[in-house]
């Protein structure tokens, strides 16, 4: 019986250590973690809507409880002092997991400035190849108005996007994300604006 | 019940645990050389997916997220998982010594099985209820077990097969697995 | 028991990858391009140095029958350690590192070691032994990348070799991975038998 | 923080004491004396004993299942150190037994019926008139045995007769059960003289069959001073046959045989360590010499 009693308490004690370590170190390392995600999300504002002068989240006013689930977080970006840009982060599910996309859309000339891929787990190599510009770009200066398309083949419409060539699941999970987005912005800031 | 069939197909056949996902592979090429110490392997592999499948799952729901310490599911998954196996290996010395003998290393390295955390992790990750978690791993185990059977039941033939000598075992072993994953890709279009 | 044999044993006699068999989950899973395997390598060599010398430390008071959940907690603390430490301290190498570090925990060679070396010599073979595994590992990941990439996507470190048309994606896709690794035994052990390493 | 530590020792407790219980529940008591016999075995898994391997053997031995002499490549000496493990008297010991050829028909030697083109097994070539050897008793010489030897020990040899090597010889009986002359026998190493001869045939044919074959003339039975050898009559016939409970090993009728018949082999070395000559293409499992006695 003793001894049942000493295995149960070294492995104990050598998970209390074990936690003691990580535990220690999530300390340490979070706030400068949250400092990074943080400094990463306002790089990436910057990189999908240039010029603004300040971004500020504005789910609480916009994202309302019927909205799409993929919609994550919205905010909008100022320019001297008036609205000019909205910025939706949005989750899709890809091939092995969720992918988060922040998409920029200009208020004015209703287009996609541009979107950028923020995390995924796809499969490196294949699926993982959303994050480079080259498939970024295709989205640019896409008309808000159209919903967009996936084609494995040369994009002939305009609201037509060319997939990753043997990532298609990824291509559509991001283009239905942008999407999403899309809608949304069409609703709330085109509708309003023109009726 | 719809869905629990669509994660069976989806675990067993579409992202297969071994063939697609790549996780697993270590005893997938060490124990199936024979048939029977594939199935005592495929067994106790399942018996632990879905033992781990579940308590991970209840470990994450009513310890991880309530204190907030996410960063420890790692750790505290492959403690669940190790206890088991170490179970399992007891039980199996006791009551089944030939498969015990026949496993030999592999029993412990399924601790390190990629599958069996793997699945732990894919649970959390596509947030299943409890009772969806449990059908996932059951497919998950059912799917390993098959792709073991299967590939053990190609290599007792490939023993009379005449194989160049520096291809015979582990690289035979090998270049069948791609076979088969690739006819496991015919597959991905399913769901 | 000559350090330098125990170092060398690692890289071509008793290589984790092709003579173990150890370690294919993750090989197989991100060997697509060489800059991967040259991450997942350095990651790999570093958490297995730090587990081998703790485990060897801690061998004489590890009772036997609970050894594989204490060496697994020592693992998994170890890798979420250096995961964490890395995210905050080196964002630049994290960025790239980063995908790799989760899938170490499930990589059979560190327990493999663990078990059949750590837990048996002192540390300081214990340091040598994880160096020569890690540089072995490295060095089989890098050559299964190279053939990988090369076919694949036509690229060597990110410099286009092949033009666009030829590369054949399979060799990207999970059927690739089985394929090149199944080559490369059977090339080495033709070479084994020719020259007996 | 300290939730993370709590949490962690908890699990790590109840496992902890879980696995004690196990452990102490299904703890299966292995018998030291088992790991001691392993440790003896020569480690050549050939099955000769008919046990799956050694450590199978040394299980069987220590529950008294298996009689320590069947393994034969361990001989006399290991047959001691068992005793001595088991603390029983070692008692009388068989002795190793080799394979044995009892034919010296080669190609000068024995005349031949027809030139055999057939395939090369003896089974087929003894279906066509007896195999091409005119002497329908001798070794059909088409390699059977060489083939069914797990150990490498049989080589063909010039003459196209079947050679033993009697320090490979694990003295399994596979090649013995194959043959289907029966031309193959095992015999104790320590006894020297055999009559190479089966042929059963009279005096006066079976000198014009074969020039080394036993002509009956029964001039060993004469001249053996312990009365070791005589000429047995047999179903078609009649052959000299030595009684290896008398025999000294003398060599006065091997000396005084006219046709060279009765031969005298060279005494093993015993102590020369007796490698296992196991073929590479023999079994991927390592040691097995795949005699498939285990499989039953």
């Amino acid at each position: 019986m003793a001894d049942i009693i000493k295995l149960g308490l070294f492995l104990m004690l050598v998970a209390a250590v074990a936690g003691l370590g990580v535990g220690y170190v999530n300390n340490v390392a979070s706030p400068l973690i949250e400092k990074q995600i943080l400094k990463e999300k306002i790089d990436s504002f910057k990189e999908v809507y240039p010029g603004a002068d300040k971004v500020e989240n504005e789910s609480a006013a916009y994202l309302k409880s019927d909205a799409d689930p993929a919609l994550k977080e919205i905010n909008i970006a100022y320019k001297n002092g008036k609205q000019s840009g909205v910025l939706y982060l949005v989750q899709s599910k890809g091939y092995s997991g969720l992918i988060t996309i922040l998409a920029g859309f200009d208020i004015s000339t209703h287009k996609i400035t541009a979107i950028k891929v923020l995390s995924q787990s796809e499969t490196p190599g294949l699926g993982d190849k959303a994050k480079e510009p080259k498939f970024q770009d295709r989205y640019r200066g896409k008309n808000a108005a159209t919903a967009l398309e996936v084609v494995k083949t040369e994009p002939l419409k305009e609201h037509q996007i060319q997939a990753i060539t043997a990532s298609t699941i990824t291509s559509k999970a991001v283009t239905k994300g942008v999407n999403a987005a899309r809608e949304h912005f069409g609703r709330t800031f085109v509708d309003a604006k023109t009726n | 019940m719809q869905e629990y069939f669509i994660i069976i197909i989806s675990a067993v056949l579409v992202n297969n645990i071994v063939l697609s996902q790549f996780l697993g592979i270590c005893p997938f090429l060490g124990v199936s050389k024979k048939l029977t110490a594939s199935l005592g392997m495929g067994g106790a592999v399942s018996f632990v997916l879905v033992l781990s499948g579940s308590i991970t799952w209840l470990l994450q729901q009513y310890v991880l997220n309530p204190f907030k310490i996410g960063y420890m599911q790692t750790v505290a998954f492959i403690l669940v998982i190790a206890a088991l196996v170490q179970f399992v290996e007891m039980v199996m010395r006791k009551f089944t010594p030939p498969l015990y003998k026949a496993l030999g290393i592999y029993l412990p390295l399924i601790t390190t099985n990629c599958a069996v955390l793997g699945v732990a992790i894919i649970n959390i990750q596509k947030d299943l209820s409890f009772t969806k978690a449990l059908v996932n791993s059951l497919g998950h185990s059912a799917g390993f077990t098959l792709a073991l059977v299967l590939m053990s039941g190609i290599r007792e033939r490939l023993e009379e097969a005449d194989i160049p000598e520096s291809m015979q075992g582990a690289p035979i072993a090998l270049v069948v697995a791609a076979l088969m994953s690739m006819a496991f890709l015919g597959f991905s279009g399913l769901l | 028991m000559n350090l330098m044999q125990e170092f060398t044993k690692g890289i071509i006699k008793e290589n984790p990858l092709f003579r173990l068999m150890l370690g294919t989950c993750p090989a197989l899973a991100i060997t697509t391009s060489v800059e991967n395997g040259l991450g997942m390598g350095a990651a790999f060599t570093g958490v297995l140095l730090a587990s081998n010398i703790v485990i060897s430390l801690m061998r004489s008071i590890i009772p036997a029958s609970v050894r594989i959940p204490a060496y697994v907690v020592i693992i998994a603390s170890f890798v979420t350690m250096t995961d964490q430490l890395m995210h905050a301290f080196t964002p630049g190498v994290y960025k790239s590192l980063g995908i790799f570090i989760p899938l170490i925990v499930v990589n059979c060679i560190i327990l493999g070691r663990a078990e059949a070396f750590a837990s048996r010599n002192s540390v300081v073979p214990s340091i040598v032994d994880a160096l020569g595994m890690g540089l072995g590992f490295t060095i089989a990941l890098v050559m299964v990348c190279t053939f990988r990439e090369v076919l694949g996507s036509g690229t060597f470190l990110g410099i286009q070799l092949l033009p666009e048309g030829i590369p054949a994606i399979l060799m990207i896709l999970p059927p690739g991975g089985f394929i090149t690794l199944g080559c490369l035994l059977g090339f080495l052990n033709k070479m084994q038998k020719k020259y007996a390493l | 923080m300290l939730v993370a530590v709590i949490s962690l020792a908890v699990m790590g407790g109840i496992f902890g004491i879980v696995l004690g219980i196990a452990g102490k529940k299904f703890a299966v008591e292995v018998d030291p004396r088992v790991e001691e016999l392993i440790s003896l075995m020569p480690g050549a898994n050939c099955g000769a004993c008919g046990k799956a391997g050694c450590a199978a053997f040394a299980e069987a031995v220590v529950a008294g299942e298996a009689n320590p002499k069947l393994c034969t490549p361990g001989g006399a000496s290991l047959y001691e150190k068992i005793a001595a493990v088991m603390g029983t008297d070692a008692g009388s010991y068989e002795e190793r037994k080799t394979a044995r050829l009892l034919c010296q028909g080669g190609f000068e030697q024995a005349k031949m019926l027809y030139e055999y083109q057939g395939v090369h097994d003896c089974h087929l070539a003894l279906a066509n008139f007896k195999g091409p050897k005119a002497c329908n008793f001798g070794c059909i010489r088409m390699g059977n045995c060489f083939r069914v030897c797990p150990f490498g020990a049989i080589e063909m040899g010039a003459d196209g007769l079947p050679v033993v090597d009697p320090y490979k010889c694990t003295g399994c009986n596979k090649c013995v059960v194959e043959c289907p002359q029966q031309i193959l026998e095992l015999v104790g190493v320590s006894h020297l003289v055999t009559v190479r001869c089966l042929n059963l045939e009279k005096g006066k044919t079976a000198r014009d069959i074969c020039t080394t074959a036993c002509i009956k003339c029964k001039l060993c039975e004469k001249n053996c001073p312990e009365d070791a050898v005589h000429v047995e009559p047999r179903s078609f016939g009649s052959v000299a046959v030595v009684d290896y409970s008398l025999c000294t090993n003398c060599g006065i009728c091997a000396a005084k045989c006219p046709t060279k018949a009765i031969q005298i082999t060279e005494q093993i070395d015993e102590n020369v360590v007796r490698e296992m000559g196991t073929p590479e293409d023999a079994s991927p499992e390592p040691g097995c010499g795949s005699c498939s006695v285990c499989a039953g």
